[in-house]
């Protein structure tokens, strides 16, 4: 069976307090020389059956209208090696 | 591997087995022998194992606990004794209500927020087993030091994760507790309430009867959760140097829950269940034998027709699994499509696993072979008992001799007002807003208290206004003191929450949290606690209907302080009648209610001022405790009173300041003759509470006061913007909300 | 003769008997609704409650969206059904695109319940008739994802065509864009909005409060008269 | 500057209720042949300087103990490119 991954973070210029509080916390941790982070979501779907061109179509449009809100997020599909 | 059935186990007798591995003692392992008449199978092995556990069989606790049965008071409201998943009270009008406080301990301290989470949703289907809806949570908690590292890891994890899982429940969260102190310091005590109601035809029971009848196991899918979590995690101590012990803990899903309760409800309404029994610690272990023990014949599964999450399970495993949200019923055959077809309506997956059986046995099956036969009664119900030594700790009384009372007080009243501020900012009186308004008050409609008012309650029936109300109390300190006092002083304080809102205390149920058992100053405190919880029902009238014992709370050598927490339930006929703590109209008069005597051992003073713990706890009077409670709950009824609140730790100044705060207004106060104004604001003196009350009520409320033979002392007003007391010292509002309520936040956030 | 409200029930919904018993305490027959059956049961307007559709998985509101019932409420909403969000139901809107913007994690990362102050800045749409514009309100607040966002377009427009209905007062809860509490759509007849006004109908359960009880009896106007 | 990505999941023996809702999801609104669905955290950081070995091995342990709790989660750290 295949693996594909689909990304989704939020729109850049969307406020992140996930990300905000993790990076806050960095340096009281001891972990210097961070920037910034950004906290999204991460899908693994197990696919039946080949992961052609039709079948990542498929998985695109449930990215768009279902995994990921295109109102506030960004998402990439890809095929897990 | 092959397959370890009965008929294997008979052929080879002398293989080697890891009872010891499994948390089972040499003699237990021969004692399995002996009842079966052979070597265990693995899968009897892992049954017994985990239902030999000490969380399981309460085997170092029951000799203590048979005494809340033996000096169980009358009372006829008790409808459901201990023994089932929960107790359950007749609160009038047809209805009932169970209630009960469950721990834990353990896996919140290795992951707070699915440990904390798991324990809300561990707790909640105990109470949807009785046939309860489940109206409301609460959760008594403990930590280490505000201030130390750990305890900014555990605290917020342990809060999300009650929050999360109960708020997605929809079950308000209505009070508990949050105490800091160094004692629990790689032991936090997360213990949990539900409460829940039902008319008292809908009672439902765990038990397995009537040959034919089928098993149906729903719920969510069996993982690999918690394997191994009851005899590991809540009965061994942590010992760093074997982190391999540590078995994966459970995540819970509450959504998965919430599914749970809307089915298994329409089940009931139905009336399509014969006896019912949640999966919780132990898991199918634990619900297999115990329906079977319960009932009237044996019963019959077959394990391989369990919906798994990971299909590599082994059968052992499948046994063990503390996979959370799932419930075992018992279906008369014809019920049976009725009940597949609601578990569909909610997406609840259900499979018939098995049916209760004419014989006396409990027999497993894994693809048509045998791999378990067992008498169930000795799995569930006869378990090892053990008489553990105790004696009374060497150090105890050096502890009791170390007096509080001659600590150095404040020599000035500008000593004193520093010290008043520096108590009701301190993390243990400080408000626990921020770590309360995580959790969802309002939700069912039907909150009539919450915190931080002195106890919880919710309406029952719309129509006629019928409430319950709940309070948990438990000073550690004071147990660490007198053990037996401490006890006492847990349940006074309960008991008077309760009445000071203006219900009347029905029973109780408690959380009894120890070190090792195997430390006998440890079964010592455990001992003397029991006896006094016991002791102090039969004197208030108020039955233990079930509770918990979460024992092995300590690091080494080093137990917790002993900390049993117990919940009253009070009923209320009209919520209307309710009695708030806020003192919000000017002009009515305080007064203080109870003897005020010289009591500063185990006090908040003596914690935040001296850092000292010494002497003995505050004196207790059970009767006085009731009388207080009967002034309070008749004053509630005829309207003489506006506003109550009890007086426990940080005494009479916390409760004014919580009171004054709450309402938004000031008080002056004068401190009456004969009493040292230190003495007067910080002793802890147990059965007092302060009320507020309209000057048109006072000849009325003194009277009753004089008549029942009540000490009322008349100590102010409610007036200005400022806590005055006269003579003494002015705090104006707005210093005290801000000591009071900044605490926390910066603490946590 | 009085009107139908529909109360539509979720897996994970909380809220929706606190919603009915608002609905018959305001005099309007409360009609439940599942959310597997298209058929709304000819009621006259429909309430989403509050809660935690599936658990709030994946997104709140985003898998409650594509439930059967809510096609027809989609339908329906557009023929000007009036629809009340409220809270889950508000997130759900969003989801459909009913409403503009999304809800996100409130900013300070935590669930939130308090007694929250609100202005009604709107006072024409079906659900809040019966107060006046610029009326203060308290009605309980709890969630988690609370947050409104829209892009500025969007927000700007809201402004202009004054379809933002409540903003928060005194505190910003959760960081929502514009103090944005409660929108509606152009035409008036949707509204969404974080604060929980069916559990302020009540003088003696909650916040002791009443003030959440002018949405029904806005509706029973609208829908009576 | 760079950036380094860590993927946060639940181990596979771990409940993953979230994925699960999706995965339920998924036929209703059309889509068949998803065996599986795990849904996990993805961090994205940017790191200032370079992104040696060191600095590798110094998000690890953040990773470790900090952005992922090893009790239920497994992580990977990569370099974004
Ligand atoms: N963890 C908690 N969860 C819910 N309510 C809490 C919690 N901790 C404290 N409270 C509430 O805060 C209020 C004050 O607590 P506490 O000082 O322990 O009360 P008391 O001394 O009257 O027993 C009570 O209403 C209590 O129920
Ligand atoms: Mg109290």
């Amino acid at each position: 069976m295949a693996r594909v991954v689909v990304d989704v973070m939020l729109k850049p210029e969307i406020l992140d307090p996930q990300g905000q509080a993790v990076q806050r916390a960095l340096p009281r941790l001891g972990f210097e020389g961070i920037a910034d982070v950004r906290q999204g979501k991460r899908f693994e779907l197990e696919v039946e059956g080949p992961v052609d061109d039709a079948a990542l179509a498929r998985i695109h449009e449930m990215a768009e209208t279902f995994l990921a809100n295109t109102v506030i997020e960004d998402f990439t599909v890809r095929v897990d090696s | 591997m092959t397959l370890d059935t009965v008929k294997h186990a008979n052929e080879t007798p002398d293989v080697d087995q890891p009872w010891a591995e499994l948390g089972l003692k040499q003699d237990e392992y021969e004692r399995i022998r002996t009842i079966l008449g052979r070597r265990p199978t693995g899968a009897e092995l892992a049954m017994y194992s985990v239902m030999w556990s000490e969380h399981c069989s309460y085997k170092s606790s029951k000799v203590h606990l048979r005494q809340f049965g033996e000096k169980a008071p009358e009372n006829d409201a008790l409808l459901v004794g201990i023994g089932e998943n929960a107790g359950v009270v007749d609160v009038g009008q047809g209805y009932a209500v169970t209630f009960k406080v469950e721990s834990h301990n353990h896996p919140s301290y290795i992951e707070p927020y699915q440990g904390a989470a798991t324990g809300v949703g561990g707790i909640v289907r105990d109470i949807l087993a009785m046939g309860a809806r489940p109206v409301a949570v609460m959760d008594p908690l403990r930590f280490g030091a505000a201030d130390h590292p750990d305890t900014k890891r555990v605290l917020p994890g342990v809060v999300a994760g009650i929050g999360g899982y109960g708020n997605c429940l929809g079950l308000p969260n209505i009070g508990g507790e949050v105490v800091f102190d160094a004692c629990y310091q790689g032991n936090p005590l997360v213990n949990a309430l539900c409460v829940g109601v039902m008319k008292h035809e809908d009672i439902h029971l765990a038990k397995a009867s009537g040959a034919g009848n089928k098993v149906i196991l729903y719920g969510a899918r069996t993982g690999g959760d918690g394997i191994g979590g009851v005899s590991v995690l809540a009965s061994e101590t942590f010992d760093d140097s074997k982190p391999t012990k540590r078995p994966a803990v459970q995540v819970g899903d509450p959504f998965q829950e919430k599914l749970l309760i809307e089915c298994t409800l329409e089940i009931f309404r139905e009336d399509l269940v014969d006896g019912i029994q949640d999966l919780g610690g132990a898991g199918l272990s634990c619900a297999t034998s115990e329906l079977a023990s319960a009932g009237s014949g044996g019963m019959r599964v077959e394990l391989d027709r369990v919906h798994l999450r990971d299909a590599t399970l082994s059968p052992e495993e499948i046994l063990m699994s503390e996979s959370q949200e799932r419930m075992c019923a018992i279906v008369e055959p014809g019920k049976v499509d009725r009940f597949l077809e609601i578990c569909e309506k909610w997406d609840v997956i259900a499979t018939v696993i098995g049916e209760v059986t004419d014989g006396e046995r409990l027999e497993i099956f894994w693809h048509g072979e045998q791999i378990v036969d067992v008498p169930p009664r000795t799995v569930a119900h006869e378990g090892p008992v053990y008489e553990r030594p105790y004696a009374r700790p060497d150090w105890q009384d050096a502890l009791q001799a170390d007096d509080a009372n001659k600590l150095a007080r404040p020599q000035s009243p500008e000593e004193l007002r520093a010290q008043v501020l520096k108590v009701i900012s301190s993390p243990n009186q400080a408000s626990k807003s921020w770590i309360t308004d995580q959790y969802d008050r309002f939700v069912q409609g039907n909150t009539v208290l919450a915190q931080p008012e002195d106890s919880g309650m919710v309406r029952v029936d719309e129509d006629t206004d019928l409430g319950v109300a709940v309070a948990t109390d438990g000073n550690g300190r004071y147990a660490k003191l007198d053990p037996y006092a401490g006890a006492q002083l847990a349940l006074a304080e309960s008991y008077r929450n309760v009445a000071a809102t203006g219900a009347r205390p029905l029973a109780i149920s408690n959380c009894l949290n120890f070190g090792s058992p195997e430390d006998p100053a440890v079964m010592w405190q455990f001992a003397e606690a029991t006896r006094g919880l016991a002791d102090g029902c039969l004197a208030l009238g108020t039955p233990v209907t079930g509770g918990n014992v979460s024992l092995y709370n300590q690091t080494g050598e080093t137990a917790i302080h002993p900390t049993p927490v117990v919940a009253v339930l009070g009923v209320i006929d009209d919520v209307n009648r309710r009695t708030p703590m806020a003192f919000s109209d000017e002009g009515h008069l305080l007064y203080l209610l109870g003897d005020t005597k010289e009591e500063l051992g185990g006090s908040a003073w003596s914690q935040v001022i001296h850092d000292h713990l010494g002497g003995l706890p505050p004196a207790v009077d059970l009767d006085r405790e009731k009388l207080l409670g009967e002034i309070l709950i008749s004053a509630s009824r005829d309207g003489m009173v506006d506003a109550a609140h009890d007086l426990s730790d940080g005494g009479l100044i916390q409760a004014l300041v919580e009171s004054c705060l709450r309402g938004g207004k000031g008080a002056r106060i004068v401190v009456p003759d004969g009493l040292d104004a230190f003495v007067f604001l910080f002793s802890e003196s147990a059965g007092r509470a302060v009320v507020a009350v309209p000057r048109s009520e006072e000849l009325r409320f003194t009277d009753m006061c004089g008549a029942r033979g009540l000490p009322a002392t008349r100590i102010g007003v409610v007036d200005g913007e400022e806590i005055d007391v006269q003579g003494q010292f002015v705090l104006p509002l707005a210093e005290l909300r801000t000591a009071h309520e900044a605490t926390i936040p910066a603490l946590l956030a | 003769m009085t009107a139908r409200v529909g109360v539509i029930t979720f897996p994970g919904t909380l809220d929706d008997r606190d919603t009915q018993r608002a609905v018959r305490i305001a005099g309007l027959e409360a009609v439940p609704l599942w959310h597997r059956d298209k058929d709304l049961k000819q009621v006259d307007a429909v309430v989403l409650p509050g809660g935690f559709s599936y658990g709030d998985y994946l997104r709140a509101g985003a898998i409650s969206r594509f439930s059967p019932v809510m096609e027809s409420v989609i339908d329906r909403a557009k023929g000007g059904m009036p629809v009340l969000g409220i809270c889950n139901g508000f997130q759900v809107l969003t989801e459909t695109h009913l409403l503009p913007g999304a809800m996100l994690r409130n900013n300070h990362l935590h669930f939130i319940c308090r007694d929250q102050k609100l202005r009604v800045e709107n006072a024409n749409t079906a659900w809040t008739t019966d107060y006046e514009a610029g009326q203060e309100i308290s009605v309980p607040l709890k969630n988690i994802d609370g947050r409104y966002v829209a892009d500025e377009r969007t927000l700007d427009e809201l402004e202009a065509e004054g379809r933002v209905v409540f903003r928060y007062l005194d505190v910003n809860p959760n960081g929502s864009l514009r103090d944005i509490a409660g929108i509606t759509n152009a035409a008036g007849n949707v509204v969404g909005l974080m604060p929980h006004p069916e559990h302020a109908v009540e003088p003696l359960v909650g916040t002791g409060r009443t003030d959440g009880l002018g949405f029904f009896t806005s509706i029973l106007k609208k829908l009576v008269a």
